[in-house]
């Protein structure tokens, strides 16, 4: 069922095309402020390490698992927690560091994903079927909670497929829009933003403003706004023209396969469709 | 003028030690610093019926217990073996229904800890944290109070106190002052929560040795009941420093589950009783590989 | 491609902007790294009206600020000059009635820092701390409560929220990351419970060092609003590794205050507009010498 | 009225007698425990490291302050805040490692002192008079605290008075045994147990296994039972007969002074009497 997603081009491969896409993001609208990735999130620690790199020189990012500081590391690692993730920090967080930021709200971005994501944002790592005895146990919610306390979550997913993208979550592990409109203010801290975006191997998404349903707003070279939605549980919010996604300029190829990840891992990581 | 006592102990000590608790704690992350050569040790040594308190993350040193059949009870926050997939011995167990899972996540497991590790009964943390999701409807030790001095709701978590917590250390001395490398540090919180601390250590270092490096020492060793010097103690996990995580192990352990197949892992890998026999099994050509990836 | 922001600003800069807070606390203990500097150029800038969350052991730091008329409230652990006597500024205002006095303690001042530094509402300690003691009837913030898990009685210890947190740094880059040697670490919970950070430094080092010796960063600097370079800054309290504490100077003090004389001492002393005509008047020759008690 | 706290011998100053009678406590009593010495107490932590020496070569102790744990110093700093007081340190321990033991009972000794001191061994660092107001305010309670939370508490003064040795302290900030019998008991946690003993620049006092009030053990060389009785604010309990505490011997001196207190610092440290 599910298959590998396929660049449109030789020149770079879809988690490199989507770490391009996070990076940018991150120098639009992160310069400056404090944010991470969790574990097992190799394409958003290398975007943020790119984004430190060329768009965002003032970004503050925490590496999860190996807990450095603005690592600068050019050979990307495999997981967030290897411990060659800190290297050249600045400084480290422990781990009730972590959770001290998540609860007061001390995290202005993050990245998530989840086992399951649905079409207000919220992310299920708990399972699927009936509880306890789930028919797909999860692996447990970890930090998925702090999509309630940060300022602006990114949603990522590295398998864009109707199983992933559900109209509604078995269960809620981190908090996107609830039900939508204005559902999740009511429940958490009401400083938050709620999920800013969702970068899949096929799309860019984000949701709509007042009723914060996910909505497609740019899709990869190589695939149509059809072809995510055949390959998305519920019907996204359709604008009247969908862009594609910018494909990775050289310079920025050459910085990310120089400085970031010389040992081509993004080459490799596995990105699935359907 | 008497010396100071040393703590060293066998492995096979270590492993009987720890088998006669019943709540495990261990620190470590993911595929980082398990204290793997104690958990082997404990599992010889007929651990059974455990309730495990792990890291927030962790992957096969909590899945080989739950394989093993060691485990009744598990506080979760997260496990999974990262690209390779979902730790197979949990969620078998898991589906199966022959393992009790306590639904918690990041907070619930480290603030219960803390809340251990300081004497406190709970710690409160404001309802906003949790409310929105399933975790208060799922996980009854969330309990929702009012803060007295404000009148505002949270839900209390509850401290996790443990009977044992096993540890691996890259040097520790005699006297059990040990230093973790790497890692974020949930060690300290984690053994001060606990009754008894058992540490296994890459090297015993000289008590001199400690005072040059204190700045260093992770964990005073007053409350370490045994050392064991176990060398590649974290295998097939990584030990900050001193060699890279085991990749190719950790799948043949992964495919192994996955198939039904726990027990030619078990007899393969945990039967030996020595870590030498262990280290034998594994191969040193492979073992000094990895201290390329430290 | 743009290079980071960097935050050092003048001393009297930082002193206007600490006098702007209402709510200051700082680290430190007894006679050792207080942020002199910053509070001096704080008392010459109008701070007025302040509550002041200390260390849990404070001395000149916290005595200073009241002898100088700046404080209403003071949340107490314990201020003294050791082996010169009870702090003279402090026991003048409590024993006139101009000052006051939050009747806390070690558990209540770290623990309330500890509780605004997670974001938890409060932290509750078994009622067995304080019962036997005039603590709860002195304090009407230590509020009796139930644990919700076993009903056992507590204390519930309020968040203690800060606005301004100052601090004194041995080395720290024009980032805010700092290093503080020596000393208990009270440091980065001081720093997490409140709205904003300002560090002094003895020396400003380059971000390259930060990242050479990241082991000894105790604060990343992400939440620090502004760095000033201040030799000498902790003077006359000791800074760890560089100096010792200039015991005739705070003999010198002690003396004044309990004289009346503070007038004078603050002309001398805390007038001066730059830490270079502080530095002058205390004497270079003597400056020199402390460096022999680091 | 206070005068010196005058020794019987020009061979060791009073606060050199007082370090060694603790240290031999510590041998007999504390020997592989763990326990902690506070801040202004440079003769516990001289007692501690010259314990750590000669009789309890297993102690653990922490030298509060400087936060070093078993640091090996040869020159006796003022104050166990002083940096140099860590020198040579197996470990240290943060302020909330500190706090934690303290409520969680994981101190087994530890010396405390206080402005007052009652026939029961209660500790007051509050002050003196009426609240808030008071005619003498004290430095605050700090860590005495935990003579309620730890195992054996030792208590001591450099000022064996009338006004320090009192019948009952003004506010109560350390418990000692309340009101005296089992009423310690009622109130703190009962794991613990009370005051063991007061070391003065005078004596060395106990307590009455029933009563639980003061009673003198032994007075140093020099004094008399009569002089600690007169120079204390309530009737002692007075054993049939009083021992004199032994005085430090050649062996113990050589060894405090090459070792732990190269400097001579307790020769001038402050001991008085009245």
């Amino acid at each position: 069922m599910a298959e590998a997603a396929k660049s449109a081009s030789n020149d770079y491969s879809i988690p490199e095309l989507m770490t391009v896409a996070m990076a940018r993001v991150l120098g639009e609208r992160e310069d400056g402020k404090l944010g991470g990735v969790g574990a097992a999130a190799v394409v958003p620690m290398a975007a943020a390490r790119l984004a430190a790199l060329t768009t965002a020189p003032n970004l503050w990012w925490f590496c999860g698992g190996a807990s450095g500081l603005n690592p600068t590391f050019d050979r990307l690692p495999k997981s967030s927690a290897d411990p060659r993730a800190a290297l050249g920090s600045t400084g480290k967080k422990n781990m009730l560091d972590v959770v001290d930021m998540g609860i007061t709200g001390g995290w202005d971005w993050g990245f998530n994903g989840g086992l399951q994501i649905d079409m207000y944002g919220n992310i299920n790592m708990i399972g699927i079927g009936t509880y306890p005895q789930l028919k797909v146990r999860g692996p447990g919610t970890v930090g998925t909670i702090w999509t309630g306390t940060l300022r602006r979550p990114y949603l990522y997913t590295m398998h864009h497929a109707s199983r992933v993208l559900v109209e509604k979550c078995d269960y809620i592990s981190g908090p996107g829009y609830i039900s939508g409109g204005t559902s999740r203010w009511d429940k958490v801290q009401n400083t938050t933003d709620g999920p800013q975006l969702l970068f899949s191997p096929m799309a860019i998404l984000d949701f709509d403003p007042d009723s914060k349903r996910m909505r497609l707003k740019s899709v990869h070279p190589g695939y149509s706004a059809d072809d995510v939605q055949k390959n998305t549980g519920f019907e996204l919010v359709m604008p009247a023209s969908v862009p594609m996604t910018a494909a990775p300029t050289a310079e920025e190829l050459f910085v990310l396969r120089r400085h970031v990840d010389r040992d081509g891992v993004l080459k490799n990581v596995r990105a699935t469709i359907g | 003028m008497a010396e100071p006592r040393s703590k060293v102990v066998s492995l096979d000590e270590a492993g009987r030690m720890i088998a006669q608790h019943k709540v495990i704690s261990l620190a470590g992350s993911h595929s980082v610093n398990s204290p793997m050569a104690l958990i082997r040790a404990a599992i010889r040594n007929g651990a059974t019926g455990l309730t495990i308190i792990p890291p927030v993350t962790t992957a096969i040193a909590a899945d080989l217990m739950i394989a093993a059949g060691c485990v009744d009870t598990f506080y979760l926050s997260y496990i999974g073996f990262e690209t390779l997939g979902f730790a197979p011995g949990f969620r078998a167990a898991v589906e199966s229904g022959k393992l009790k899972v306590i639904e918690g996540d990041e907070p619930f497991v480290l603030l219960g800890t803390r809340a251990a590790a300081g004497g406190w009964p709970f710690i409160p943390v404001p309802a906003g944290v949790y409310d929105g999701t399933d975790l208060p409807r799922l996980n009854p030790l969330l309990k929702k109070i009012k803060d007295p001095h404000t009148g505002a709701d949270c839900y209390a978590i509850p401290a996790l106190h443990a009977d044992c917590c096993i540890l691996h250390a890259q040097e520790c001395d005699e006297l059990g002052n040990a230093q973790f490398w790497g890692g974020n540090n949930q060690e300290p919180d984690k053994a001060a929560a606990a009754k008894t601390v058992i540490i296994s250590t890459e090297r015993i270092v000289s008590i001199d040795h400690t005072r040059k490096h204190v700045d260093r020492v992770t964990l005073p060793g007053h409350k370490v009941a045994a050392v064991v010097h176990a060398p590649y103690g974290a295998h097939p996990t990584a030990s900050p420093g001193v060699y890279g995580a085991d990749e190719p192990h950790l799948k043949i352990y992964f495919d192994a589950v996955r198939k039904g197949e726990t027990k030619s892992y078990l007899d393969r890998f945990v039967a030996p009783k020595t870590q030498a026999e262990y280290l034998d099994q594994v191969g040193l050509e492979t073992l000094f590989a990895l201290q390329e990836n430290a």
